[in-house]
């Protein structure tokens, strides 16, 4: 079954979505979803256990070689985003049973698990495939499922932020429609390694350029990138707990992935580097995302809403690694894709704890949480300040790596106005600190307990991972380094 | 050049369109009519790219020997599918958001969001 | 055009106009699958949405300038883009040239099957026709959480049964001609089931129909018979069953020890294999997308005729 | 004990950190919990003093504990400097402890388990921050006490103890976040290793004013030397308990920061390229003008504590400018007066809380006449004032001599003045207030009002404190060996 286990890793949870339906009663539909979960990360852990030791794993469907069928094509980039995307999706939905209780009425549990299984497997075959227009499909699937899950949530106006994220995912996957026809157009081939081979034949063509246009700017609505990111606040603020972390840890994260995918592998560096102002723009674009989005989460009254600008603004540093475009640059940024999706999973999560609590997550009714919910409370402080950078964190070594590189390229402003951003999240991590240590609980708040185990375990797990993979990073630099290595094409 | 590229002109005209409708109207059913012309659109561009001058569709025949090319149809024949799946979804939730704050108007629930 | 059902008809319009114009472009397939979708269900669909929520729409719009110099940057690089594009029409483009021959020419001997498109559909490329089984499904599973109903009281089912069955008894010529025409809409999806082989048709085109005639019956006879008729969970299951199926081909290539969607694994000649395969997966993706339909215009007119005040329970 | 110095060393970090748990796990028994912390600390201190014998008999000591990044390790080893450091925070730890069980008794803290625990881990990093043996590890455990130290400032839970805390946690976050973590990494880049070396890092022909920038950086970034303008944090974190006032904001925190700066300045610098690099001119004379500054400022407190804080801020930028003057009497009299200034800010710290405990006073215009019912106190006070400002006989006199020494050498002559102005200064704004205390005017006045001395564990701690500061005038010849080797090694 090795050879297998590129399809297996998406076959399996997408199979899991119809027999879950099957299952009626919700709480065995929570248990096989698990276990297929489970099963996926099982298998993206063998898959870069395997990457890493032999190389690319291609694998054809139907048995027809690749640019007629379509083909899996692991590399060490997939497999780090199948590994993450898995994991964290095993990671959550383990709490998944006791949140969505408190939040979804009950004849609708099934359904969610389909839908949960459903968006998980279209992310993983966004990701495995080496088919453009394969993206184009599973990017509709997981595009449509989380429509469907985030209006889901209780909030009459998870209903309207799902209708303009369906808007706006619709536009921008359109847009990407539009960019593959016409490299499709120009080179007659629709596989990625393909189009990468075919592609500077034609490279100097109006057509190609426009083509690149689209597929970014497609991207980048998916991907909420400032100043497209209007849709995401509410996105994540109104929809089920569980939703949001999961999408929070894995979905901009997808679209990272794309953004890489398309102008490194097959658009090429020379391409979309040296023809372009595309390095300057990704820059501005990315620190005033920074500083714009860090901004407005300090002024957010709702911790959904703060930790959703928060996201946008690490989008930004992740742009920054991105746009530096040499090998340092980018493994910084898949650092910070893998340490982005542990710190917000974990903060997510907690919220999602709140939730189940205290049943909202506003700024205010977080008075005295510290002493209510001392352990979920300790998980929130936590996230917040591997978020903000601090040394034995994740999210320092991101940083470190993201500074070095920007200062490798000689960038010396850049570098300061990086560490000057995390500043602003010192400020809005601190406020929600000193809201749930230093205010006393409201009245009538006096019966909240600590957040069951069922959110304490999977939430003190990316907590642990937040802090092991602070200390110990050989695991997470080397994948990103051989990954980023690979697509510069040195071999590691 | 003209009579050459006219036809993807004429598709590209017709996407506009509905682009347009899609941010520029605030009702969200018009919205989703945008979309869907705009998505049709682009099918047809897809479509336009597939014909063959003197070609024939591309079901296999003893007496013809040029056909059409059947690569773009497929991946249609899938888009339309995505885009009646979205166009369904989006309907949902217009009805819900009609259900919910009595209105499809983007100004006006707008308004009501910000009220609370 | 202010008045939203006057809208859904001209989309309607659209959409048979580039039906026939894929015809014209010798897309048989897509034309009819357009015809069904683009001029058939959407329509529907957007009319039951229409009923409910008002087919009146407000004059505002909002930064229509700012809209208009987003479409005219976007169109104006669209047009750009196309300056360097092959001419319409012309064989010696780069999509005629690299990939296109071997589904032509060899299609016949590998797959054994005349129609092209079904070929590159459902066995080159079938794990596309995979995902796009797995996006109907998504589809209806989303509709399905956003509009399905909690159990209603007697008391409401019995309002609605006098509402709803009025209509078929006021109208007996509709009603003869109907019961006539669905024993033909079925037998024809079933033709185009199966026959999409050999000429335009296959699982999704046959699927639509098929579920056209269980809305033709609904409209006519009411929900509640209807629902009588069809079981809502019964539907559901079919759905799923029908992606299962789907994959299930996949999977059992698999436990033969070839790729997955190999369907040469299914028999001892491959070419009889993959007439088997497709028949198979065609099968899954009719049955999916009809039962999807089915849930989706269910869930939209169930959602109708739910009375309004009991809707704010769930929100 | 038949443990190695390596463990010892490790176990001097680490141990505080295991009575974290100890002092929760006990919690709820105030006396085991003292308990736990005072065998922890006179534990710590055994080790250090052994491993300061180590030394002595010249044995080097290093532990590795592992690698974060790639050539980023996580290391300790012991020389002169931190060994000095390590002895005087162990040791104040001791009695500070002492102090402090009398001192939160008396006053009826609240949260006192989350006290002692955070005090503790504050400890353990300043542990590390002695022993690191590169930059990387000692960013690691800066970053750590500023951490562990924010509840303790904010301990009160008060409007002003939580903007007390918002400023200390702002100014050392961003300053540590901002300027250090960009200097060290411009020094990983530049040099490409961040171990201390004697003699420093960077290769002699570094471009002056690349590394003229990083130095400029380094300055700003160790928010905790508090030089001007980044002192702000310093007065804030006057709102905590006054045992963390003195110990924390006199020695661990305050001292962690100029111990930083001599670290970078000796063995990543090198006092060679320090000499010839434009920026250091510069600093000087802004660690000048923040000592006269932070003077003239202290003359206008009424507030004790305030008082106390701006004077530490001027002491702080006397070591800076030690260390920024890159001569060996710089060095020698930066270091020794991170001692000297120790024992007496801790002793002035130790008082103002004992007036506050016993008299309930914290305004200074208040003590007038107060040396009547808190001799021992007052006697105290005045010792440690003659200390700070530099007087026989009191340790400060060495520290003070060796930095006047220091400015002759490199011949900054206006520095001197500076150094000679604000201990002019110092005595005006110290001593008058023993003075008053004894001395003030009408006797009749003050009626019987009922105050006594301190609790007996304070008195001793400020008693021990006090003594040591004469005996380091009496017998600085260790500290001076100390200090003198940080250069030899």
């Amino acid at each position: 079954m090795i050879v297998h286990l590129p399809i297996l890793q998406v076959i399996i949870p997408l199979m899991a979505a119809p027999l879950c339906l099957l299952l009626t009663r919700p709480r065995l539909a929570w248990l096989f979803s698990l276990i297929a979960s489970g099963l996926a990360f099982l298998i993206s852990g063998m898959l870069l256990q395997q990457v890493m030791t032999s190389g690319t794993i291609i694998y054809e469907m139907g048995g027809w070689e690749a640019p007629w069928g379509i083909e899996y094509r692991i590399d060490q980039l997939n497999a780090l985003l199948l590994l993450i995307i898995s994991a964290l999706s095993t990671i959550v939905l383990f709490a998944a049973e006791t949140s969505i209780h408190k939040e979804i009425p009950a004849d609708k549990h099934t359904l969610f698990y389909v839908l949960y299984l459903l968006s998980l497997a279209a992310m993983l075959g966004i990701v495995a495939t080496g088919d453009a227009f394969n993206v184009f499909v599973f990017l509709e699937i997981s595009s449509l499922s989380a429509y469907a899950l985030i209006a889901l949530g209780q909030d009459r106006r998870a209903l309207w932020a799902s209708y303009q994220y369906l808007i706006m995912g619709t536009i921008g996957a359109t847009f990407i429609l539009i960019g593959i026809g016409l490299m499709y157009q120009m080179t007659g081939t629709l596989n990625m390694y393909d189009l990468s081979i075919r592609l500077p034949e034609v490279a100097q063509t109006r057509t190609v350029f426009t083509a690149f246009a689209f597929v970014i700017v497609g991207i980048c609505l998916k991907l909420a990138m400032f100043p497209l990111h209007l849709w995401l606040p509410n996105a994540y603020a109104y929809a089920p707990s569980i939703v949001t972390a999961f999408f929070a840890a894995t979905a901009t994260k997808v679209a990272i992935y794309l953004l890489i995918r398309f102008t490194f592998s097959v658009f090429g560096l020379s391409f979309s580097f040296t023809h372009l102002p595309l390095q300057l723009l990704f820059v501005t674009l990315g620190l005033v995302g920074v500083f714009v989005a860090s901004t407005a989460a300090i002024y957010q009254t709702n911790v959904k809403h703060l930790f959703a600008y928060s996201s946008i603004a690490q989008i930004g540093y992740m742009i920054v690694g991105f746009s530096i475009s040499t090998a340092a640059g980018l493994t910084a940024t898949l650092l910070h894709l893998f340490n982005h999706a542990l710190m917000k999973g974990a903060l997510f999560l907690a919220l999602g704890a709140v939730m189940y609590r205290i049943g909202s997550t506003q700024l205010s009714n977080f008075q005295g949480l510290g002493r209510q919910m001392p352990v979920t409370m300790a998980a929130i402080v936590i996230g917040g300040l591997s978020l903000i950078g601090v040394p034995l964190t994740v999210g320092f070594v991101s940083k470190w790596y993201l500074v070095l590189a920007v200062i490798e390229n000689g960038w010396w402003p850049v570098a300061v106005l990086i560490l000057a951003g995390s500043l602003l999240a010192i400020v809005y991590v601190w406020r929600i600190v000193e809201v749930a240590y230093f205010k006393p609980a409201l009245a009538g708040t006096e019966t909240i307990q600590e957040a069951p185990l069922s959110f304490l375990i999977p939430v003190w797990t990316l907590v642990i991972a937040n802090i092991y993979f602070g200390i110990d990073t050989r695991l997470s630099v080397q994948v990103a380094q051989a990954a980023s290595q690979s697509l510069f094409g040195v071999s590691p | 050049m003209f009579i050459g590229l006219y036809n993807y002109w004429v598709v590209i005209v017709l996407m506009m369109v509905g682009f347009y409708i899609v941010i520029a109207h605030g009702n969200l059913i018009k919205k989703i009519v945008g979309l869907s012309i705009f998505q049709t659109s682009v099918f047809i561009f897809y479509i336009s790219m597939a014909k063959v001058d003197g070609g024939s569709a591309p079901i296999l025949a003893d007496e013809i020997n040029q056909y059409s090319n059947p690569l773009p149809q497929v991946l249609i024949l899938t888009a339309i599918v995505v885009g009646i799946a979205t166009t369904a979804l989006a309907l949902a939730l217009a009805v819900r958001i009609k259900e919910a704050y009595g209105s499809i108007e983007e100004d006006e629930i707008q308004k009501q969001d910000n009220l609370d | 055009m202010k008045d939203l059902l006057a809208v859904a008809m001209l989309l309607s319009i659209y959409g048979l106009l580039s039906a026939s114009f894929f015809v014209a472009m010798d897309a048989v397939d897509v034309a009819f699958t357009e015809a069904s979708v683009g001029a058939g269900i959407s329509t529907l669909l957007m009319l039951v949405a229409i009923s409910m929520t008002g087919r009146a729409e407000h004059p505002s719009r909002h930064k229509p300038l700012l809209a208009l110099a987003v479409v005219i940057v976007t169109g104006s690089l669209l047009i750009y883009g196309t300056l360097d594009m092959p001419y319409f029409g012309s064989a010696e483009a780069p999509i005629h040239q690299h990939i296109a021959p071997r589904y032509i020419n060899d299609s016949m001997q590998e797959i054994g099957v005349p129609n092209i498109v079904t070929s590159v559909l459902a066995s080159y490329r079938a794990f596309d026709t995979f995902g796009e089984v797995v996006v109907i499904f998504t589809a209806g599973m989303g509709v399905l959480a956003l509009l399905s109903v909690v159990r209603r009281s007697p008391v409401d089912i019995a309002k609605i049964v006098l509402f709803n069955d009025a209509m078929h008894e006021r109208h007996l010529i509709l009603r003869i001609v109907t019961k006539i025409m669905i024993p033909f809409i079925l037998l024809f999806a079933f033709y185009v089931q199966f026959h999409g082989d050999f000429g335009p048709g296959g699982g999704f085109q046959a699927g639509v129909i098929f579920a056209s005639a269980i809305f033709v019956y609904t409209m006519l006879f009411g929900m509640n018979t209807a629902r009588r008729v069809i079981n809502q969970s019964f539907i559901q299951v079919l759905a799923a069953i029908g992606v299962l199926l789907y994959g299930c081909v996949g999977v059992v290539s698999l436990f033969n020890g070839k790729k997955f969607f190999d369907y040469s694994a299914l028999a001892i000649d491959p070419v009889a294999g993959q007439h088997l395969g497709i028949l198979f997966i065609e099968l899954g993706v009719g049955l999916t997308v009809a039962s999807v339909m089915v849930i989706i215009f269910f869930n939209f007119a169930g959602r109708n005729e739910t009375p309004r005040n009991s809707d704010k329970q769930d929100l | 004990m038949s443990l190695s110095l390596e463990s010892m060393l490790q176990f001097s970090i680490i141990l505080p950190l295991l009575a974290t748990i100890g002092i929760v796990a006990t919690g709820h028994k105030p006396n085991l919990r003292e308990a736990v912390t005072i065998t922890t600390s006179l534990v710590v201190l055994y080790f250090v003093i052994s491993l300061y014998q180590g030394l002595q008999q010249g044995e080097s000591i290093s532990v590795y504990w592992g690698e974060l990044l790639p050539g980023l390790k996580i290391s300790f080893s012991i020389e002169p400097l931190g060994m000095l450091f390590a002895l005087i925070a162990s040791f104040l730890w001791l009695i500070t402890t002492v102090y402090a069980i009398g001192y939160m008794r008396g006053h009826h803290e609240q949260n006192q388990t989350r006290f002692y625990s955070c005090f503790a881990i504050a400890i353990s990093s300043v542990m590390g921050i002695a022993f690191a043996d590169n930059l990387f590890t000692l960013f690691i455990f800066y970053e750590v006490l500023t951490l562990s130290t924010y509840p303790l400032v904010t301990h009160a839970g008060t409007e002003d103890a939580k903007k007390g805390g918002r400023v200390y946690l702002g100014i050392l976050l961003s300053t540590s976040i901002l300027f250090f973590l960009l200097a060290i990494i411009s020094t990983w880049f530049v040099a490409g290793t961040l171990d201390f070396k004697q003699g420093g890092v960077f290769a002699p022909d570094v471009n002056p004013l690349v590394a003229g920038t990083i130095l400029v950086l380094f300055i700003f970034g160790i928010g905790k030397a508090a030089i001007m303008p980044f002192h702000r944090w310093l007065p804030a974190a006057m709102v905590a308990p006054t045992p963390v006032s003195a110990l924390l904001h006199a020695v661990a925190v305050v001292k962690a920061g100029v111990f930083t700066v001599l670290k970078v300045c000796v063995f990543i610098f090198g006092i060679d390229l320090l000499a010839i690099l434009p920026s250091t001119q510069f600093l000087l004379y802004l660690a000048g003008a923040s000592v006269l500054l932070a003077s003239l400022v202290a003359m206008r407190q009424d507030n004790l504590k305030a008082r106390l804080a701006y004077s530490t801020v001027s002491q702080l930028g006397y070591i800076t400018m030690g260390a920024l003057m890159a001569t060996s009497a710089g060095v020698v009299g930066g270091s020794m007066h991170i001692a000297t200034h120790a024992f007496g800010k801790i002793t002035l710290f130790f008082c103002a809380g004992a007036i506050l405990v016993a008299a309930h006073k914290s305004e200074i215009s208040q003590m007038r006449s107060l040396g009547r019912q808190m001799p021992i106190t007052m006697i105290a006070f005045f010792i440690a004032s003659l200390s700070i400002i530099g007087l026989p006989p009191t340790g400060g006199t060495w520290s003070k001599w060796y930095l006047l020494m220091g400015t002759l050498e490199s011949e900054q002559f206006i520095l001197m003045c500076i150094l000679i102005i604000s201990s002019l200064l110092n005595i005006a704004y110290l001593l008058p207030i023993p003075f008053h205390a004894f001395f003030s005017g009408d006797k009749s006045s003050t009626p019987d009002s009922g105050i006594k001395e301190a609790p007996l564990p304070s008195l001793i701690a400020l008693s021990i404190t006090t003594v040591g500061c004469v005996i380091l005038f009496v017998y600085p010849q260790p500290l001076y060996d100390l200090a003198k080797a940080i250069l030899a090694t």
